[in-house]
């Protein structure tokens, strides 16, 4: 980004550096709000179908282009040309606000992912609070969809949305704790710099508690109870069709992208790999590269657990965040806390080991919790599996 | 080798935890307590004897100058309390005997209280709480570099016997287990007896300990010893006497509570109330261990007392210990309990071991007590089994017979018979044991009583007069015949002649979590006495001799073999064992007993302890409670209360005066009266609440504003 | 140390107090939650403080000091040392724990209970803080009144309440009239209240017949708060008749008033004439321990033993402050010597505050349940009540001196220090150790625990209608004796964390003398 | 520079018209669930704000706690009575007109007492680099403020089982009240 | 900065005195909540604006206002919980009708 500037600035000499900051930043925005969202949409919806096929042992889009990939462009025109409902008793302004709200939000957090070797929209001292804090747009977006719509099933579906997205938001948190403690810092630039290991391999529960409870943030199978059709139709957006249903459609292939963009980068190393640098455009590419490739291997893993799970009871679903997943992320960021501070860490190798057995032994003390808890339970089921009986 | 110090102080930790997570946790899964107190004194053990081993492979340096730990514990004014452990040849010594002979009890308590059977006892699992933190105590005691340290765990153990002895005091009267009402308060009584009297012993210890630690400022046994330390303690003189002779008498006083000495005795046998394997440990490696190697540990004070004194405390300790080994000895001869003949034959055995201790041997006295550990252990457990065995066969008789049985003591020997064919291996077991107490060669008690006699008998020739050792081998070889004579009664009452009820008919052999300890000790009671056996060069004496080197003051060589006592003794033995067997083979009940046609009225005393406990009752108990009532009448009826009240009464006739004034003036006309101009008041204000919190608000903020204004105005 | 540690700790109860006042009465519940929620601010900062304060500096931290009353040339002056702060500490434990167990146990007037108990505390807490006599006095007299009314209101009817609780008021008044004029006499000579000033100026040097006078005047209050013998009959009176709570704290923290101010006000202010009355006040200790032991045998009611035991036990304590005051010539260092025995004199009073504590609390329990404390109606109640037995039995092997548990501590060092100084005393006194097992064991243990349970017997003084917990001790109370227990074995164990914070307080007193 | 200074009042006017505009519709509103909505304007303002005055993280802070976590709450409040929430309702009391003479007086006393004072403001070299790093941010929470942070804590802890409680105890009051409701 | 402190005082003022009107006027329980938040707002502006222009080193005004925020959540939770209770209970959220404390 910076090499883009100079270069600017050495080849047209009448731009000031401000200018060319300028002009370099607002292309940069353009991309990500513009170009990004279509390329991302068609290339995953069909990545997303094709998966979704073989799991399921069928070939998947194969009629719109060669070996069907023109499938998502055909599906857009079909949206785009649908026509465009409004319920009666709907409040206009805010029904028609909800859907761009939607997916403002998920574009929003490209803003600070390190996307390449020094190509970042503003790497914020506080950005993975940043990718948090945006996070609740998207619940905004949902209530008011849920809300205007004036549709039971849209309320009902606003409030699961709210219930779920609230519940996961906190041990994403945590999660991310667990790593800016790792790290030393909130600036996602420099978590990418920390990881000479990936996170994933120093703190695995951290990433693993990140990875469910961000499909269950992007409302993904075996969480999408906030539009599980056999309860409540679509959910929030049951009303809406066409234009605006396409908005909604992209803002969660957007939030599907970025989450695992998310989770690359904090877990992953981002562009992290070898050559790529931001010292040559070759580093640059290839480091961008890298980071496309990991993020799109996350994504298979959630394609692969939506194609291999079924949907889960909307309590269940809460109980597993709130009586799992936070207590989990707890205890994990006082262990990781605890071991970075150990006088005996002094050495790379060491502080390795170190927050590998606090991941461990978060870990092991959730699990003989959760068995003593379940020795309780009067599900005689939960008793079954803790061996009480 | 010399890391393996370090676990010294897990030996007695094991059987401590043991204890805490017993009852704490496990209190109610019978057998995982049990697994675990046998566990970690299993562990004990072998830590024990890696801390032995230790010992012997680090030569001369180790065994006398040994290994300590020191912890900072009391901060006392400018100075610091230390605890800790240490580890010398002597401790090491202890550390074979105790823990491995605790070991075997466990074990053997597995199968006494009767585990996985419908009997069990209900509180099985407490029990074994309590015998592992008797275990810590000893072995605490062992290993204690300091006299705090060993204090506590000689208190602990206190504690504990009094726990265990009165272990079947407090429940319900049932034909199930045995238990009649009189049997829980004979328990409950045994174990106040026990803790009170041995209390008295400890109270004189615990004076000892202050006196030492006021003199010396230290309370560590090393440094105490120290040649420099004991010629102060010989030039301070206090009540008349050298200081060392009144703290060596206080220790003593300790020891004689603990070990059953003389006059403070007559605990012991009454601790037979508790199960067996309590006696067993009480009687071999523990309790009664406690105050012998007290003795033999502050042996140098006793030594450097002897040095300067007229009436040394050594010499005390000698003339108790022949005394009591008499009178053990003698009451053994009368009594009809199992369980009490071997109670009384301790109290006598350790009579023998202060004797030896007395004449200046630490290694004849402590030998004794090794030996008698693993003999006594031994004849426990074999009265258990053969009382275990008798009491089944009770069970199976009632039930044959459907009668629903008189009362029925299952220790009375009287009422056995005939047991070796019904129970081999406990008989054999027994026969060892016996053997070994009574001193026939080559059993382990032989040596080690013969090292006694003899040391007494050296010490008598070398001086030729008709001194103390001349008395102290005379009651000892005396002593060793009578010990025969109820031994002799004992084999012939239990194992002999025909069954005299039909318990004993009905007995069988024990489990062999039973049988399994006992032959093990039976080997021990065969083979250890020679690891200090004279043709061998005395390897005892080499491995602990030295240990109390460092003061200056005790000598340590062995006292050559001497032909003349060991074929005295022997011969004496082998009689009394002959006579008192032949007597009681084929006793009959309710025939007259052989010994008091012998003996006449001297039976009777005999038979009532020398009137000892009635003698107390009358001289000490009595007069205790009765002044404390007394007391208590000064106090509450006759003198200082009713003094008060009148004092009381009187106040209370003037404030009646003033009262009315009171009542009257100021209550009516001024405080009633302004109470009622508040109430007028607040009738009229509270209008101005309308509940709505709005309306507060915007007189808040109306006030603010003026305020605002009021500031910027001025 | 800006912050104010020793104003919050006392007075947060008092604001507890009003607050409670404030709650209608009906609200039951919620004013024994903020009873006890006001109770706890306290005991955390005065554990904060515990371990804020510097383990081996014997001075005075803390300390505070305003103006107060200036015609009066009375400040409000408080500070600790190594000396008070484990009785504030102890204060403020004991308090919460009574104010949860009578939480549950309280039915009569609940307010008024409440509200005294916190008032009682700002009291005790104000003695072990205050640093200025007039303060000092106005605390001790304080804490008087709510014992006076929680004696009289929820003592149990048949024991006299009334009169038990005008007896302890009369008793401690004529002792506190004649502290009060012996503090005027003192300030007359120094023209201070300053507790710490005082020693210095030596008090009333001039005017050694009044200086007597004084000394035994301010003796006479402390030794019938102690109690000592012969003060010492209001104590089995009160005792008996107070709630359980009530005579928690009366034994636990009320005796301690009177060895503190033995240990603050008269060992400092008169280290002579201390040293010189030293053998009399000795032999009152020596009479306390043993008659005290000897009377606390004699009795059947298991209330009465106990408070018959806390004049054997705080004899005790005055045994080893006299061998700390009559340092005679021994052939070794006399301060360590001393050291210890004051060392073993404070500590015996924590010790006793916990142990005593806890034996009342376990007399609570049966009392309960029972509501008699006749030994005679007991007996095999171990089987019944297997946790409480051990929890008792534990409780009363630390009083009797068993070592590992922490009364064996003090009373080792007691002796410690008095075998080195007074020898003859020690000896003596060594018997009441001896009876302290029998009527401990003999009678608690025994009567209660052990021998053979009878069902008629336990039918007829347990109704099951009048008692909601479970037969063994309630969870409830589990959770009053856990941290008695707690520091029964600590400081029996280990001790130094306790004593480090006495032994630099007292030897610096020590040496100033 | 000027360039910069003219973008600077042209965000600060978009800004304030967000936020004041936001705020009117707040408390003129009929609709609550508009209102609830124009909160969120006027506090996405605010955050404008913060950045326009260099506190990015506040910003953030402001965006996660105000946006995130208490507009949402409200609006779910809201749905959760929505039965009393129909537009027809009068949303003002009856003593809204003195409560507008009030707040137009109180606002005029502000201003006038704001204008008429001299502030101390930091000179130029200090104004141009506020430069405040989070980590000092954070040091600064668990050094010299921590006390107040723990407090914070506390209030926090304090308050979110209070909301519980309330929560639970209507419950089970619902529980009695559940005959009486199943009729309706 | 282009924009004078005053400027944002008046604002914050401005912002105040429109939630204070909030406050008082609405009749509806979370209406008036909506005010507090206004009003904290405010406050906050203040904060942060003094900490810009008067005492840009040190970080008491940024403390503060995270300080606000926390309190401010605080609020707003026990707060609707009182009101969501209110309602359960009275079937109203109307403020003017929850009047058990009047006289």
């Amino acid at each position: 980004m910076e090499a883009l500037i100079r270069w600017l600035v050495d080849t047209f000499p009448p731009l000031s550096e401000a200018l060319a900051r300028l002009i370099v930043y607002v292309l940069y925005s353009g991309v990500l709000a513009f170009v990004a969202p279509v390329l991302i949409v068609v290339a995953y919806t069909y990545m997303e179908r094709k998966v979704l096929a073989r799991i399921q042992d069928r070939v998947g889009p194969n009629r719109a282009g060669p070996l069907g990939v023109l499938q998502g462009f055909a599906d857009a025109v079909k949206m785009l040309t649908k026509e465009d409902v409004t319920p009666a008793c709907a409040d206009r302004v805010v029904f028609n606000l909800a859907p761009v709200l939607a997916t403002v939000a998920a574009i929003l957090v490209f803003a600070v992912l390190p996307v390449a070797p020094g190509v970042i929209g503003a790497d914020l001292q506080a950005g993975v609070l940043y990718v948090v804090a945006i996070g609740a747009l998207g619940e905004v977006a949902a209530l008011m969809a849920g809300w205007s719509s004036d549709n039971k099933f849209a309320l009902l579906g606003a409030f699961r949305a709210v219930a779920q997205l609230i519940a996961y938001e906190i041990p994403i948190v945590l999660a991310i704790l667990a790593v800016v403690l790792a790290a030393g810092s909130m600036q996602l630039g420099a978590i990418v710099a920390a990881q000479d290991i990936p996170f994933a391999l120093v703190l695995p529960v951290a990433f693993l508690v990140l990875l469910v409870a961000s499909i269950a943030e992007i409302g993904r199978s075996p969480f999408d109870l906030l539009e599980a059709e056999s309860e409540i139709v679509a959910g929030y957006h049951v009303e809406y069709s066409g234009m605006k249903f396409a908005f909604f459609f992209i803002g969660e292939y957007m939030h599907l992208f970025a989450s695992a963009g998310v989770i690359t980068t904090l877990f992953l190393g981002g562009w992290r790999g070898p050559l790529a640098s931001s010292d040559s455009l070759l580093g640059v590419l290839l480091g961008f590269i890298y980071f496309v490739v990991k993020t799109t291997a996350v994504i298979w893993i959630m394609m692969w657990v939506r194609g291999t799970l079924f949907r889960i009871r909307i309590d269940h679903l809460l109980d597993f965040a709130w009586k799992f997943l936070v207590p989990l992320g707890l205890i994990l960021v006082v262990a990781v806390a605890v071991a970075l501070k150990l006088p005996a860490v002094n050495s790379p190798a060491l502080r390795w080991i170190a927050l590998l057995g606090a991941n461990v032994i978060a870990a092991l003390l959730m699990m003989i919790v959760i068995s003593l808890l379940a020795r309780r339970s009067r599900s005689a089921a939960l008793r079954a599996v803790a061996g009480a009986d | 080798m010399d890391f393996l110090f370090s676990f010294t102080p897990l030996i007695p930790l094991f059987p401590l935890l043991a204890f805490a997570v017993i009852v704490l946790f496990t209190y109610r899964y019978n057998r995982l307590s049990s697994d675990i107190a046998i566990g970690s004194i299993a562990l004990s053990t072998v830590l024990a004897w890696a801390v032995l081993l230790a010992t012997l492979l680090g030569g001369e340096h180790i065994q006398v100058e040994g290994w300590q730990l020191r912890v900072p514990w009391l901060p006392a004014g400018t100075t610091v309390l230390d605890l800790g452990f240490a580890v010398d040849g002597f401790t090491a010594a202890m550390l074979f005997m105790v823990p491995f002979v605790c070991l075997m009890i466990f074990i053997y308590s597995q199968g006494y209280m009767k585990l996985g059977q419908p009997d069990q006892d209900p509180r099985y699992a407490r029990f074994f709480a309590y015998i592992s933190l008797f275990a810590a105590g000893m072995l605490g005691l062992v290993v204690a570099r300091d006299l705090v340290l060993l204090f506590v765990s000689w208190e602990i153990m206190g504690l504990c016997s009094y726990l265990l002895i009165g272990f079947w005091s407090f429940r319900k009267a049932d034909d199930e287990h045995h238990i009649d009402e009189a049997q829980v308060i004979r328990a409950r009584k045994a174990a106040l007896k026990a803790f009170i009297t041995t209390r008295i012993g400890d109270v004189l210890l615990f004076s000892g300990i202050a006196l030492l630690y006021s003199y010396t400022g230290t309370v560590t046994l090393r440094e105490i010893f120290r040649p420099e330390t004991l010629e102060t303690l010989q030039t301070i003189s206090l009540l008349g006497m050298p200081a060392v002779t009144v703290i060596a008498l206080l220790v003593f006083g300790g020891a004689v509570g603990k070990s059953a000495q003389f006059p403070l005795h007559v605990w012991l046998p009454d601790a037979m109330e508790g199960p067996t394997p309590v006696s067993a440990l009480i009687h071999a490696a523990t309790m009664v261990a406690a105050g012998v190697y007290l003795v033999a540990r502050m042996l140098p004070l006793f030594i450097a007392g002897f040095e300067v004194a007229d009436a040394p405390a050594l010499h005390w300790v000698a003339i108790v210990g022949a005394i009591t080994a008499l009178l053990g000895a003698t009451i053994g001869l009368a009594q009809d309990d199992i369980k009490r003949v071997l109670a009384y034959s301790t109290i006598s055995q350790l009579g023998y071991m202060m004797m030896g201790l007395g004449l200046g041997s630490l290694v004849a006295g402590i030998f004794h007590l090794l030996t008698h550990a693993f003999f006594k252990a031994l004849l426990f457990l074999g009265a258990g089994s053969v009382i275990h065995g008798v009491e089944h066969g009770h069970h199976v008789a009632a039930h044959a017979d459907h009668v629903h049985t008189e009362h029925f003591n299952p220790n009375d020997m009287k009422a056995m018979g005939g047991l070796r064919h019904r129970m081999p291996y406990t008989f054999v077991a027994y026969l060892a044991g016996t053997l070994a107490l009574v001193g026939i060669v080559p059993f382990a008690g032989f040596w080690s009583k013969d090292e006694i006699l003899a040391e007494a008998f050296h010490l008598w020739r070398a001086d030729g007069a008709l001194n103390l050792p001349f008395w102290v081998w005379l009651a000892g070889t005396l002593g060793a015949f009578f010990t025969a004579l109820y031994m002799g009664r004992q084999l012939g009452l239990v194992f002999w002649g025909e069954p005299r009820h039909t318990a004993a008919r009905h007995a069988h052999e024990s489990p062999s979590s039973m049988t399994i300890p006992l032959i093990v000790l039976a080997l021990f009671a065969l083979l250890f006495g020679f690891v200090n056996a004279p043709f061998l060069g005395s390897p005892l004496h080499h491995f602990m001799g030295g240990v109390h080197e460092a003061s200056e003051v005790v000598h340590a060589e062995a006292v050559p073999f001497n032909f003349t006592v060991a074929a005295i003794s022997t011969v004496l033995a082998v009689a009394g064992l002959l006579l008192g067997w032949l007597l009681y083979r084929n006793y009959r009940p309710g025939q007259v007993e052989p010994f008091q046609v012998v003996l006449g009225p001297v039976f009777t005393l005999l038979r009532n302890k020398y009137y000892i406990d009635e003698l107390y009752q009358q001289v000490i108990i009595r007069p205790v409670v009765w002044l404390s009532n007394f007391c208590f009448n000064i106090d509450d009826r006759w003198i200082i209360d009713p003094f008060v009240d009148l004092v009381g009464a009187a106040g209370r006739v003037a404030s009646d005066i003033v009262r009315v004034l009171d009542s009257v003036v100021v209550d009516r006309w001024f405080v009633e009266g302004t109470a009622q101009l508040f109430n007028a008041a607040g009738r009229g204000l509270r209008y101005s609440e309308t509940g709505r919190v709005q309306n507060y608000l915007l007189v808040v903020a109306v006030t603010i504003l003026l305020l605002l204004g009021l500031y910027l105005y001025f | 140390m800006n912050f104010p540690f020793l104003t919050l700790i006392t007075f947060i109860p008092l604001l507890g107090a009003v607050v409670v006042a404030l709650i209608p009465g009906r609200r039951e519940r919620e004013i024994k939650l903020v009873a006890v929620l006001f109770s706890v601010p306290s005991l955390v900062l005065s554990l904060i403080a515990w371990l804020l304060y510097a383990q081996n500096a014997g001075e005075i931290k803390f300390l505070e000091e305003a103006t107060w009353i200036p015609t009066l040339n009375a400040y409000y002056r408080v500070g600790v040392d190594g000396i008070s702060l484990p009785l504030v500490f102890l204060t403020t434990l004991l308090t919460t724990l009574s104010l949860f167990y009578s939480s549950y146990t309280i039915k009569k007037r609940v307010k008024e209970f409440f509200a005294l108990f916190l008032l009682l505390e700002t009291g005790m807490i104000g003695v072990f803080v205050a640093l200025d006599l007039v303060l000092f006095y106005i605390f001790w007299e304080v804490g008087l009144v709510p014992m006076f009314l929680l004696i009289g209101i929820w003592g149990q009817p048949q024991d006299r309440p009334q009169y038990s609780a005008i007896k302890f008021f009369l008793y401690t008044l004529v002792g506190s009239v004649a502290m009060l004029l012996a503090f005027i006499a003192i300030y007359m000579t120094t023209g201070t209240w300053n507790i710490l000033q005082i020693p210095g100026l030596k008090p009333l040097a001039g005017n050694p017949g009044l200086a007597i006078a004084a000394f035994w005047a301010i003796f006479l209050a402390f030794a019938i708060k102690v109690p000592s013998w012969p003060f010492h009959t209001w104590l089995p009176d009160a005792h008996t008749a107070a709630p359980t709570a009530g005579s928690v704290v009366l034994a636990g923290v009320l005796l301690k008033l009177g060895g503190y101010g033995m240990i603050r006000i008269l060992l400092p202010f008169f280290p002579d004439l201390f040293k010189q009355f030293a053998p009399w006040i000795g032999v009152l200790a020596l009479i306390s321990m043993i008659y005290g032991a000897l009377v606390s045998m004699a009795q059947w009611d298991l209330k009465r033993l106990i408070a018959y035991s806390s004049v054997s036990h705080m004899g005790f304590f005055m045994l080893g402050l006299v061998a700390a005051a009559a340092s005679l010539e021994v052939a070794n260092p006399v301060l360590t010597s001393r050291a210890i025995a004051l060392n073993g004199a404070v500590l015996q009073m924590f010790n006793h505050g916990i142990i005593t504590g806890g034996l009342f609390f376990l007399v609570g329990v049966i009392y309960e349940r029972t509501h008699t404390r006749d030994l005679k109606a007991f007996g095999g109640l171990s089987a019944k009540m297997p946790v409480y037995y051990g929890v008792m039995l534990t409780t009363a092997l630390a009083s009797l001196g068993l070592p590992g548990l922490a009364g064996f501590i003090s009373e080792f060092m007691v002796f410690r220090g008095a075998f080195a100084l007074i020898p003859t005393y020690a000896i003596i006194g060594v018997v009441a150790i001896v009876l302290g097992a029998a009527y401990i064991l003999w009678k608690i243990v025994q009567h209660v625990f052990l021998g053979e349970f009878s069902e008629e017997r336990w039918q007829e003084i347990f109704n099951p209608a009048h008692w909601h917990f479970s037969l063994d001790m309630a969870r409830f109370e589990v959770i009053t004796m856990a941290p008695l227990l707690f520091f029964m074995v600590l400081v029996g164990i280990y001790p130094a964390p306790v004593l480090n914070v006495i032994n630099a307080a007292t030897t610096a007193l020590l040496a100033m003398l | 520079m000027a360039i910069e200074q003219a973008l600077q009042i042209f965000v600060f006017v978009i800004l304030t018209l967000m936020t004041l505009g936001g705020g009117l519709a707040v408390v003129t509103s009929r609709n609550l669930f508009h209102a609830a909505l124009s909160l969120i304007l006027s506090l996405a303002g605010v955050v404008g704000y913060y950045v326009l005055l260099d506190a990015g993280f506040l910003a953030i802070v402001q965006l996660l706690i105000y946006i995130g976590a208490i507009s949402i709450l409200i609006l779910f409040s809201i749905m959760l009575t929505r039965g009393l929430m129909t537009p027809r309702q009068v949303q003002r009391n009856e003593q809204w007109w003195i409560a507008a003479l009030v707040v137009f007086l109180t606002f005029v006393v502000l201003i006038v007492a704001l204008w008429q004072m001299v502030w101390p403001i930091a000179d130029d070299e200090a104004l141009r680099t506020p430069n405040v790093a989070i980590s000092q941010l954070g040091e600064a929470l668990v050094g010299p403020y921590a006390i107040p942070f723990e407090i914070i804590s506390v209030l926090l802890l304090v308050a979110l089982v209070g909301a519980i409680v309330l929560a639970r105890e209507t419950e089970n009051n619902q529980g009695s009240h559940a005959e009486a409701g199943s009729s309706e | 900065m282009a924009i004078p402190l005053s400027w944002w005082l008046t604002v914050a003022a401005a912002l105040f005195a429109i939630g204070l009107y909030g406050v008082l006027s609405r009749r509806n329980a979370i209406g008036v909540l909506l005010g507090i938040e206004l009003m904290l707002n405010a406050a906050n502006i203040n904060l942060v604006a003094f900490w810009r222009f008067i005492t840009p080193q040190a970080l008491t005004g940024q403390v503060f206002a995270i300080f606000v925020i926390g309190i401010a959540a605080a609020e707003a939770a026990a707060g609707l919980a009182i009101i969501i209770s209110a309602y359960r209970r009275r079937r109203t959220v109307v403020v003017d009708e929850l009047d058990t404390m009047r006289w």
